[in-house]
């Protein structure tokens, strides 16, 4: 047994926190944030050199053909570095959900573009206050066309296209692929929690759409399940960061006569942050296997990874600014950084109250005596 | 057991009662504010007119005798007893009143001018201070002691009869419009971190001292960083023995810890209201077990928090002093402010995170309660306080007694 | 104001506490644990003597006519003092429920004899495994007799009579007073959690039955409320005795050349102990005013000391165990008695789930625009 | 990023399956365990018979070459690889077989024996051991010594060739039936606290060994005192040098560490099931959002577990060694037993006061979660070592080092 990403799989995590490091990614992270850009495109442009955009795109529309436990890597990364791109929206869920349908022209067309980086795409799913349920949603397709409207779209104002889920008929809900620049779009920019990641409401009206699928609730729950094993990813991938600079500023911060690291306030806060770092962990481990095997675990594994790296983000994001003292809480230090990421990718996907019960629904699923 | 005044308190209450309804605006629910003419725009301070505003009626109170109420009369008080400046507190809370500016001065400054300054200085300064005419701040902080105050190295030199300071301060609120400040330095490096510190007030408007505003993670920027190069001060603004300066910082602190209240942003209420207007999995959030239950553990931290004051207040009304207890409030309520909105965000899912007129509060408690964990003692910090000095546990063990300041480490390394 | 009991009040409490000192109540509470004894007889002889069972009873019925706010000083020393005694079955719930009731016969037959510790009552209300809702009684009352089988009731094979909740008719529960000696009762004791206070399952064949109000749900709910207060002042003051024994322990004992309460994880565990016991006296103590000026505010004062007083005396009792290392998992050391009465008081009149819930509900009563 | 064995792992997987379907019956459900025929009584050891047949099934896998199979064959073992020696646990959990006698000889007394016996006591004492024939006891812990092992006070006097032992053993878990034991002593008492110690092995049946068991909260009494009284030990049975006590123990107990696994007792399955079949308020206890969620947390927290064990395993088969990470285990899955026990009751009301069959595994688990919290480690100390061992973080200020042991407060006070 291996159960570890391959050495191939490490080295190219390795290359892509190089690169991270290189390029300074917490402190562009910091620049759109304060500043006007909606991303980082001069970062989003290397990634993409770097080939990560194509990474599970099969050779023939024009990727490299790798898997998802090399996106579940890069995942990690990018959430250490709290990189400021639309990669999340344009990868784990716009690509993915490409994939996974069987609309070859749809493929033709835009897997290529999404492979080279030449168009962003994202999934338009949330309306009004929560994550939807299917009875949830109101925007609704007729005759090639959407109208209605979708609210905090991650990258609404960035992306080229969107996927959208909007009811088909009756009881039905499908998905569609919207070209952003058509008639009808309306896109508001929103002042958010993280600015370091763009946020729009959509509004369409008699907006052209190209149907993926006219039935396709079980393909979103389904895509939900695979982007939350990446998103868990990533949220590892930030915990881990907002743990260390915690852990390396108390050794290195002196009071009464010893380092902050030397008292047990301190040493079982940052006990405490590896625990939950490490549970999470393994469990984002067990959804990569899930998700690169399209095992029918995929729904326990996938809610179960997504539970514990929300808290563990969250945590260690939180008690990383405790941890600082009162510069923690300057606008200065980078500890707000991850504790705003934290809290946008808690939102993102849905969350936490809906993937614990997800969690618990699946369990009664496969534990259910047919 | 009763919540009832005494006939002198009832008395008392009623007075209070006719002269703020004759000079100030009832609130009509709870969560009413006073707002100045000119408001602030998000992370600008714009006190100008809050300021204004501010001194305007705590003027008006001290002319009518009913500012800084326990101090005795002759520095601008009333002499009142304890009990009726909890009464006068309770009652100016039901009116839209401002306020916000003059509580470091007279909650800390005030009490220890009141010990250590000479009759004529306290004649000079009490009253004004008493009226909101001056306004002082507190200079304690330092970026490398912050919970371990006594690591402080702001150094102050005597020539004669005049000490010069250098050094730098931080987490100073109010500096940039305070006109005086107490502050706290090292005048001796060769002594124990405990002794060899001396205490003063000085005027804010001296030459070398410079205030740098410090943008929180809010994006508000209510607190300083203060510089000070070569400025001078009179020996005899000096509070307290040279050397002696731990124990004056001491009653302050003691002050402050008192003075730290609830934490400011969404508590129970807004949490209340958020589940019931809001959806949750295809029903009514408030239906949902889950949320019920948080909803009671936040309920019984909020009720314990108001009848464990309430029982401090009674305490106060027999002839107590309050103790270090008191922390307890400053824990709980910073951890619930913290816990409730990040709650509130993921009941509101990925709407949360846009900033509207719903999100705002819960997105700005988000930010605003790390301060509020580390501010005025940090929940490490006040868990020893209760541990040491409510049930008499002992201290940690501690490195830096009887060495020379300057061969302990201080600081950050990185 | 004077938020805070009387000085009579406290004196009393000084008084009971002096008693249950010297009796060593927690010894007997091990006695009464290891033993065949269902309950301290002699102490409970004392209690009566000093007139505890006497206190709520008005002097027409032979008592002393004191208030609830006397028998929340008592409940608070008999928690400290883990009494091995059926004092909360008696004089919580079934004295309360007489004196609540207009039944005048009932009252002058049984209070008299209740307040000279003649006689035990106890109130039989459990049935199956959950604290009842007003659809999950089946014990049936007809003609006066009732038939039917309450389980885990306190003190069921003590008492001498219980107050037993049944249906009465179509969507009614009545409350009715049953002789425990009369026909068709039929008592089996239970071994349990906390052996220091005895438990039967008792069930009714046609069992005579004094009936008490044909239509008492609400009584019900308001007899609960009112032992609620009760019931958590004895968990506060269990609580702080699991505290101090705690912190007792740890300044005597010595770690690594040092008192272990000198390490701030043991400081800090102390004062979490601390935060919760406060929180949960102030919250008794407004229960206290609300139970004895007989408040609108009752309900949710009743519900909020309960659920907090339930929280601390658990964790004051479970940490109290981890505070004393090995020696504290010992059966010759006190902890576990703490802990087993920690756990029972939770489950009588039922847990902490049933009254968080009991908490929101009047809250959204008190709340609602009515 | 699989689950699968190697060729070789297959092979060994499949030739361990057919030795154990020859020789015991397979589990029907993973909760199924060996039951010896004479059942014990609660409260009571009643090992008689359940020992009889753990010995008689490790006599078994000894004489087949399945014994201790990561030992070299000349001391009873089989030379087998560490992950040869999972993938025996993993097969042989499977089957309904006895067990729980060997450990601490095979798991700390062995390899404590292995590096610091001589050639002659290893031929001697470990194939006995591998087989089950002989049984040992660690002999550690002492009434002023639990977290801080350093600080034992039992004495060790050399006269010639012989030590005298006096003194007094706790939580020495099997000393009843015990043949042999390991056993740390002081023997200068001048000597600071980690210098003076003295590390043993004995005949549990030397004259002036006294061993008194110790009830538990459960009732149970798993545990024992070991009283000694003037105890012969030949100095041939010294393991280590005179005075390097501490160096040696430290051997063992990062073995004990490794050893201590998942708590016993009531886990997710059982919570689950529980609120499926319980009502709550009038509704399956399932259906309410409260379990729900608590359900939720509590699953996260066994599947980290497991997978964090499958990623040491992982690396074990990759040939890494593992290292304190492990001590994540028992901290979680003890508070995760404690907590679940205490719900489960919550759930059950009233009722799960009783104690029936289906109350029994709750209430256990409640009242064994205590000790488990502490044994092989409190939570406190498995923090420190993560703090410490696994981040790098510095240790607590020590008072006690390099003084004389004479001279430090130790043990309990009152």
């Amino acid at each position: 047994m291996n159960f570890n990403f391959s050495e191939d799989q490490l080295l190219m995590k390795e290359e892509v926190k190089k690169l991270l490091d290189k390029e300074n990614s917490v402190k562009r992270n910091r620049n759109v944030l304060e500043g006007e850009e909606k991303f980082d495109k001069e970062l989003w442009n290397q990634l993409v050199q770097m080939g990560l955009t194509a990474t599970t795109i099969p050779e023939e529309y024009g990727g490299i053909g790798m898997g998802f436990l090399e996106l579940c890597v890069i995942a990690e990364e990018l959430g250490r570095g709290i990189a400021p791109v639309p990669f999340s929206s344009s990868v784990y869920l716009a690509t993915t959900a490409i994939l996974n349908s069987s609309n070859e022209d749809i493929k033709k067309e835009f897997l290529p573009k999404l492979a080279s980086g030449e168009i962003i795409g994202t999934f338009a799913h949330s309306e009004k206050t929560t994550f939807p349920s299917e009875s949830g949603i109101s925007v609704a397709a007729k005759s090639g066309k959407i109208t209605g409207k979708k609210v905090a779209v991650p990258d609404g104002d960035i992306a080229n296209f969107a996927l959208v889920s909007a009811t088909s008929g009756k009881n039905k809900i499908g998905l569609y692929l919207v070209d952003l620049s058509a008639d009808g779009v309306e896109i508001d920019s929103l002042e958010t929690f993280d600015p370091s990641r763009s946020h729009a409401d959509i509004s369409f009206k008699n907006t052209p759409a190209q149907e993926l699928s006219a039935d396709a609730w079980e393909d979103i729950e389904k895509l939900l399940d695979q982007s939350a094993v990446l998103f868990a990813f990533e949220q590892v991938g930030g915990a881990e960061a907002a743990m260390n600079q915690a852990k390396d500023y108390a050794m290195g911060r002196y009071a009464f006569g010893r380092a902050i690291a030397s008292f047990q306030a301190i040493k079982h806060k940052v006990a405490d942050m590896y625990i939950s770092l490490q549970l999470a962990r393994s469990n984002c481990y067990y959804g990569a296997w899930a998700l690169s095997n399209d095992a029918p675990e995929l729904p326990t594994a996938a809610a179960t990874a997504r539970v514990s790296a929300t808290k563990a983000f969250y945590e260690c994001s939180k008690e990383n600014i405790q941890t600082h003292g009162g510069m923690g809480a300057t606008w200065e230090f980078d500890c707000h950084l991850f504790y705003r990421r934290a809290r946008l990718l808690s939102s993102n996907i849905g969350s936490q109250g809906i993937w614990k019960d997800k969690l618990i629904t699946s369990l009664e699923k496969s534990n259910s005596p047919t | 057991m009763d919540f009832n005044d005494t006939k002198d308190e009832a008395k008392f209450r009623d007075e209070v009662n006719s002269w703020l309804s004759a000079n100030a605006d009832k609130k009509e629910h709870a969560k009413d504010i006073y707002r100045p003419a000119e408001m602030s725009g998000e992370g600008e301070s714009g006190e100008s007119s809050a300021l204004k505003d501010a001194k305007a009626w705590q003027a008006k109170k001290y002319d009518a005798g009913w500012a800084c109420l326990h101090w005795p009369k002759d520095y601008g008080g009333r002499d009142a007893t304890p009990m009726e400046r909890v009464i006068w507190g309770q009652e100016e809370s039901k009116f839209k009143v401002p306020g916000g500016f003059f509580e470091i001065g007279q909650g800390m400054a005030g009490p220890v001018l009141m010990l250590y300054a000479t009759e004529e200085q306290k004649k000079r300064y009490l009253p004004p201070m008493a009226k909101g005419e001056e306004i002082w701040c507190q200079l304690f902080s330092e970026p490398g002691a912050g919970s371990d105050l006594a690591g402080i190295k702001t150094k102050a030199e005597l020539d004669g009869d005049t000490w010069t300071i250098n050094g730098q301060k931080v987490w100073t609120s109010g500096a940039h419009y305070s006109d005086y400040g107490i502050i706290v330095t090292r005048s001796d490096f060769s002594a124990p971190k405990h002794k060899g510190l001396t205490y003063f007030f000085l005027d804010m408007k001296s030459p070398g001292v410079e205030v740098r505003p410090i943008k929180q993670i809010t994006g508000g920027a209510n607190f300083n960083e203060v510089y000070f190069t070569d400025v001078k001060i009179p020996d005899s603004q000096r509070l307290g023995e040279i050397g002696d300066g731990w124990k004056v910082s001491l009653t302050t602190l003691m002050n402050e810890r008192l003075a730290v209240g609830d934490a400011s942003g969404v508590d129970f209420q807004e949490i209340f209201e958020l589940a019931k207007d809001q959806d949750f999995n295809g029903d009514s959030a408030i239906s949902n077990g889950a949320v019920r239950e948080k909803l009671a553990d936040w309920y019984c931290e909020q009720s314990g928090l108001k009848y464990t004051k309430m029982r401090n207040i009674s305490a106060l009304s027999q002839g107590s002093t309050p103790g270090p207890e008191a922390s307890i409030t400053k824990i709980v309520s910073a951890n619930k402010l913290q816990d409730i909105a990040n709650y509130g965000m993921d009941l509101m899912d990925n709407a949360s995170i846009a900033r509207d007129e719903e999100t705002a509060i819960f997105q700005g408690s988000l930010l605003g309660a790390p301060l509020i964990r580390i501010a005025g003692g940090t929940d490490e910090v006040l868990k020893n306080i209760i541990a040491e000095q409510v049930l008499g546990m002992p201290q940690d063990i501690r490195v830096d007694k009887n060495v020379p300041f300057n061969e302990i480490p201080t600081g950050s390394k990185n």
